[in-house]
């Protein structure tokens, strides 16, 4: 593991780690602002304009304003759970950060278990959001942690099994090296990914990933636990100024960190068309352009998909997507016992997601839609029924 | 001029002569004085028979008032104050306005909520504005005031509140030449 | 950043309106004041002014009419997101109260508990005629006769109902209002 | 094997193990109750168990102020009742007071008031669609839809009146001023324009699966119950029964125009969603058969005295609001103020069903019955 600064390896591991945080507080920041404007843009009104060139400086105004805040603290809160709450669940991401290979050489640590170090850290995250919601005294608060614990507790299975299945399924080797069958340290995987990136051979495990991964976020249509039309903020209502702008950071931060994990592990990462072979400079293009898809997708719905019901969204991890993430493996382990060739990979799960897409989006026509008497009182005011 | 619609529902315009006779023959062992106002048919019942009419009103399958519409507290100064109720029945397309005039000391009309369900909150609201008295009502709390106020402000007894000038003119010259 | 601890605050409904008087609260002396030398300090308190001035974030608190003519400035056709003005439902991460609708005395401890709860640097905006004095309903007892008996307001907007226009205007009134007192709040 | 359950949920400790039952607050001020509505749930984990509803944080006194106004000034308290359609409002006082004086209203007057009060029940419906959006969950989305629409109908209203929300554009006797010259050519683009607007809300909503999901048999409501429980306008019509006061007691001039009552099938909160909708529908032909058959002629009666005084009359004048049965009793007394004016008010009648219909629901789909009976608060609290 040759280090870039060659110095003791802990100095190296700590230069690397502030760097991981500058970068991560810039692109934190920008991506509020990317938001606001995107989804102003989808709205069809314009986002912020007026604070500085084209409203650029608006997430610095809001950081510092936020830093400005008066620090308020409910007196029925008990004091130490209420404080550590966003640390609690803000150091999980950063180490989810620690393992992610942004290009070839440039991970603050490559581990050959990464993303069974990714798992590791995503099972953290919902022990500082239930203390957020228990320990601020708010009944809002109280319902918004419980209801994320249930959520984030039940879609891990269908986010850890999904990518198990991808894990399993990595073949190849590295130029000349051993034959490598299935490994779960990122730098490798994206490696193999030199001729066709994983999405093609794994559509099924895709899906149920960027679905999982969306309720480990609390975005689009699963952000229950944050639904401000219900309860006024989930867990984070009782805070203000900086602690409320650290739930903020972590939000955005794991968002940023699962996006550039899933093009990591589906889209190739750093490594697709031709990475290995250019600079550096290139790899980082193609890991943030990958991402940046990603983080658009969540974007874009979060504006038009309305909230899935606290039991729907239970009942569609448990009767759906578990059964599937399990055939996942199960075709996979079969095909790789008997060594059947990579076509059949892709053929089997794209049947999957397919099936999967079919069954959803045909629920929608069988339900009807307009009721008898309408179409009747259409006809009779001489309608031509649509 | 009945007109069909998508569901085949004929809607009857009733007039209010037809009404009044058929609600004489309804109620004739109550006493009831029959009156017109600029819309419909109004009877003026006594609160102690009230209770009965309602039940005439809603059981009779001639009439079949099932909709309470609306209950207006009224204050009539010197005799006291009264009750406006209006029904309407979907079966027979037909309205009527029943007045419970209520003597000056004892403002007690029998509450109908166990009949119409509907009449829940629109007593609570007549009896919290005006200081009718429902008996026999569920929960005669206060709908539209704080809940421990005791005051009827749509009696025409009740002040209106004076509006404050902010400038103070009459006091002391505004400060500021017109 | 000076800690204020807030006891829950029960509201007995009927009080008498002593009790909902506007108390005035001492301005904390900002920390950074202690620790900057005097020329620093003149630029921290325009750049946090400035950040304080393009981030204002209103609680959606809509009374009545005016609440529909508030939401229609937060939307396409006069976007109040343009000036870093976002909706924020809860009121502990906001610092405009945008009171847009008559004040009943019933709502009055209402609005009071909910001024409190917001964190200190918070202004207030007293949108159309019922919540600067009352409006048409004066004459009606259970009517308070604009809000700032029982909160301090920092910029009232004419109008029953005022055009989103002027919601905008009253917005921009309030940022020239926060650079000027700069120095003070800190 | 169905993945969305679709078996009521059942109260009751399914657990076994006895949980205390919280009470949550959904309190004066929260997103989604539509203005000043207090909600006290008692909850048991999700499970609504008991709802208490708290109402008159609005209560600005509007019939002791009309009492205190003379005709024609009481008028301005009327149309700020429900906000979200001024003409409607300002529409059912003008009748009461020209029933009560017995003034008639020339033809071309009753042409604008019926085409005004059906582009306001459009405007209503409009905002009906945003906020009800807004609870299911795309927060800014449904508002910025039903906003582009909204404020064309606004401009067309600040045109022919002067101002935005509260026209006060009606008089009794007939209707302030004439129409613009270019009315006929802006109210054909205005209709298309809702149209357009009412296929967007079609596909961002209707079609959403997610949305018909959580909608769905969710607080059914049958045709006697509602009835019982005085119910009227789109709730009342979701259950199946097509009564609309506008057919069933015509007023003004509405038995010359052709138009269908949408009906729903259970009443649940997506038939009301789509009765709305489809009633939006009908109000744009309405307006078609307006421009149509409308008369050139005067706009306000002539003969109208200089100081309005009213001897004595009693009348109760209904028409369909936007929210239901919205309707005026009137008394009169001599001289020029009136003796007393009650508003019958739908969102008032609606929302005591309210309890009913949450009891069993989740916390979630609490906050949906709500936003289903789109009520206005103006007008719940008078």
């Amino acid at each position: 593991m040759h280090e870039i600064f060659g110095i003791w390896n802990w100095l190296d591991a700590v230069i690397r780690i502030l760097i991981i945080v500058l970068v991560m507080t810039v692109v934190v920041m920008y991506l509020t602002y990317g938001e606001r404007k995107v989804v102003a843009r989808l709205q069809q009104r314009l986002g912020p304009t007026r604070t500085g060139p084209a409203g650029l400086l608006q997430p610095l105004a809001d950081a510092v304003k936020l830093v400005g805040k008066e620090d308020l603290r409910p007196a029925n809160a008990d004091r130490w759970v209420f404080e550590l709450a966003p640390y609690a669940t803000f150091i999980p991401v950063l180490m989810v950060l620690v393992t992610l290979p942004f290009a070839e050489h440039w991970g603050v640590r490559s581990l050959p278990l990464g993303m069974f170090f990714v798992f590791a850290a995503l099972g953290l995250n919902i022990v500082g959001i239930m203390m957020a919601g228990l320990g601020s005294g708010n009944k809002y608060a109280l319902l918004g942690g419980v209801r994320a614990a249930a959520q984030m507790i039940s879609y891990e299975i269908p986010l850890v099994l999904s990518l198990l299945a991808v894990a399993m399924v990595v073949h190849g080797s590295i130029d000349g090296g051993p034959e490598i069958n299935g490994s779960l340290d990122l730098q490798v995987i994206t490696r193999l990914q030199s001729d066709y990136p994983l999405i093609i051979l794994q559509p099924l495990a895709f899906i149920i990933f960027f679905t999982a991964m969306l309720s480990e976020l609390h975005r689009a249509p699963f952000d229950i636990p944050v639904a401000e039309s219900e309860i006024v903020g989930g867990y984070f209502v009782e805070y203000s100024g900086i602690r409320w702008s650290m739930f903020q950071l972590t939000e955005y931060a794991s968002m940023w960190a699962f996006s550039v994990f899933g093009s990591i592990v589906f889209l190739g990462g750093w490594e697709w068309p031709f990475g290995h072979d250019v600079g550096w400079a290139y790899q980082l293009l193609l890991t943030t352009i990958k991402s940046l898809l990603f983080i658009m997708l969540i974007f874009w719905l979060r504006t038009t998909v309305p909230r899935l019901r606290i039991d729907q969204l239970m009942s569609f991890c448990w009767k759906v997507l578990l059964p599937m993430s399990i055939l996942q493996l199960l075709m996979n382990g079969f095909i790789r016992v008997y060594d059947l060739p990579n076509v059949f990979l892709s053929l089997t799960s794209g049947a999957g997601a397919v099936g999967l897409v079919a069954f959803i989006v045909f629920r929608a026509f069988t339900r009807p839609k307009k009721t008898a008497s309408l179409v009747g009182a259409y006809r009779q005011a001489g309608v031509n029924v649509r | 001029m009945s007109e069909k619609t998508a569901t085949g529902h004929s809607f009857k315009q009733v007039p209010n002569s037809a009404l009044t006779e058929k609600l004489k023959r309804a109620l004739t062992g109550i006493e009831v004085e029959y009156r017109e106002t600029s819309t419909d048919v109004d009877l003026l019942v006594s609160p102690a028979n009230f209770g009965r009419v309602v039940r005439e009103l809603n059981e009779r399958k001639e009439l079949s008032f099932d909709y309470l519409r609306n209950i207006a507290g009224v204050d009539y100064v010197k005799e006291g104050l009264a009750a406006v109720y209006h029904f309407y029945s979907f079966k027979q397309g037909h309205a009527v306005q029943v007045t419970v005039p209520t003597p000056l000391g004892a403002p007690h009309v029998p509450s109908i909520t166990s009949t119409f369900a509907a009449a829940d909150w629109h007593e609570r609201e007549a009896a919290e504005m005006v200081g009718l008295v429902f008996d026999g009502h569920p929960n005669p709390k206060n709908l539209l005031l704080e809940e421990d106020l005791r005051i009827h402000p749509l009696l025409k007894a009740h002040p209106l509140q004076k509006v404050e000038i902010l400038q103070g003119i009459e006091e002391n010259d505004p400060g500021f030449k017109f | 950043m000076t800690e204020i601890i807030i006891k829950p605050y029960v509201p007995d409904f009927g009080a008498e309106l002593e009790r909902l008087r506007p108390v005035e609260y001492p301005h904390a002396r900002a920390a950074y004041r202690m620790v900057l030398p005097g020329v620093i300090q003149t630029g921290a308190d325009t750049v946090i002014a400035m950040s304080r001035k393009s981030s204002l974030w209103p609680m959606t608190f809509g009374l009545a009419c005016c609440a529909i003519e508030m939401i229609g400035s937060f939307m396409s056709n006069h976007d109040l997101d343009r000036f870093g003005i976002v909706p924020w439902p809860s009121p502990r991460q906001s610092d405009v109260m945008v009171v847009s609708g008559t004040v009943t005395k019933k709502m009055a401890p209402a609005i009071k508990l909910l001024y409190e709860q917001m964190p200190n640097p918070k202004y207030v905006i007293s949108m159309g005629a019922c919540a600067t004095n009352g409006g048409p309903y004066t004459e009606y007892d259970r009517v308070l006769q604009g809000v700032d008996k029982i909160i301090p307001v920092d910029v009232y907007v004419p109008g029953c109902p005022p055009r989103p226009e002027s919601l905008l205007d009253g917005f921009m009134r309030l940022q020239e209002k926060i650079m000027e007192e700069k120095k003070m709040v800190g | 094997m169905t993945v969305w359950p679709d078996e009521s949920v059942v109260p009751g400790h399914a657990g076994g193990f006895d949980t205390v039952d919280m009470t949550i607050n959904i309190g004066p001020q929260h997103p989604a109750t539509h203005g000043v509505f207090r909600m006290a749930l008692t909850v048991d984990g999700e499970v609504v168990m008991d709802c208490e509803p708290y109402i008159g944080y609005l209560h600005r006194g509007l019939e002791k102020l009309s009492e205190a106004n003379d005709y024609r000034q009481a008028m301005g308290f009327w149309d700020r009742t429900d906000y979200l359609a001024g003409m409607c409002c300002e529409g059912a006082y003008c009748m009461a007071v020209e029933k009560l004086a017995g003034i008639d209203v020339p033809e071309r007057a009753e042409y604008i008031r019926v085409m005004m009060m059906e582009l306001s029940r459009i405007n209503s419906h409009f905002m009906f669609l945003g906020a009800f959006g807004a609870d299911v969950g795309s927060f800014g989305t449904s508002f910025i839809y039903a906003w582009r629409e909204r404020e064309r109908i606004y401009d067309f209203f600040e045109e022919v009146s002067g101002d935005r929300m509260f026209p006060t554009y009606f008089r009794p006797g007939g209707v302030a001023f004439d129409l613009p010259e270019n009315y006929e050519s802006r109210i054909r683009w205005l209709i298309s324009s809702i149209r357009q607007g009412i296929d967007d809300f079609d596909g961002l909503l209707t079609g959403n699966e997610i949305f018909v999901e959580r909608c769905r048999n969710l607080a059914p409501m049958t045709v006697e119950r509602a009835v019982n429980l005085g119910l009227s306008g789109p709730v009342l019509r979701a259950t199946g029964l097509d009564w609309d006061v506008r057919k069933a007691e015509p007023y003004s001039i509405y038995d010359r125009f052709k138009f269908a009552i949408p009906v729903g099938v259970q009443g649940d909160v997506f038939d009301r969603y789509h009765v709305r909708i489809s009633e939006m529908f009908q109000s744009t032909l309405i307006v078609e058969q307006c421009l149509d058959q409308i008369t050139e002629g005067l706009v306000l009666n002539p003969n109208l005295p200089k100081n309005l005084r009213i001897e004595k009359g009693e009348c109760y004048v209904r028409t369909e609001g936007t929210k239901g049965e919205y309707s005026v009793y009137a008394l009169a007394k001599g001289g020029n103020k009136p003796y007393r004016m009650k508003l019958r008010s739908p969102s008032f009648c609606n929302l005591s069903a309210l309890r009913e219909m949450v009891i069993g629901s989740y916390v979630a789909d609490a906050i949906i019955i709500l936003g289903s009976l789109d009520i206005v608060l103006g007008e719940v609290d008078k």
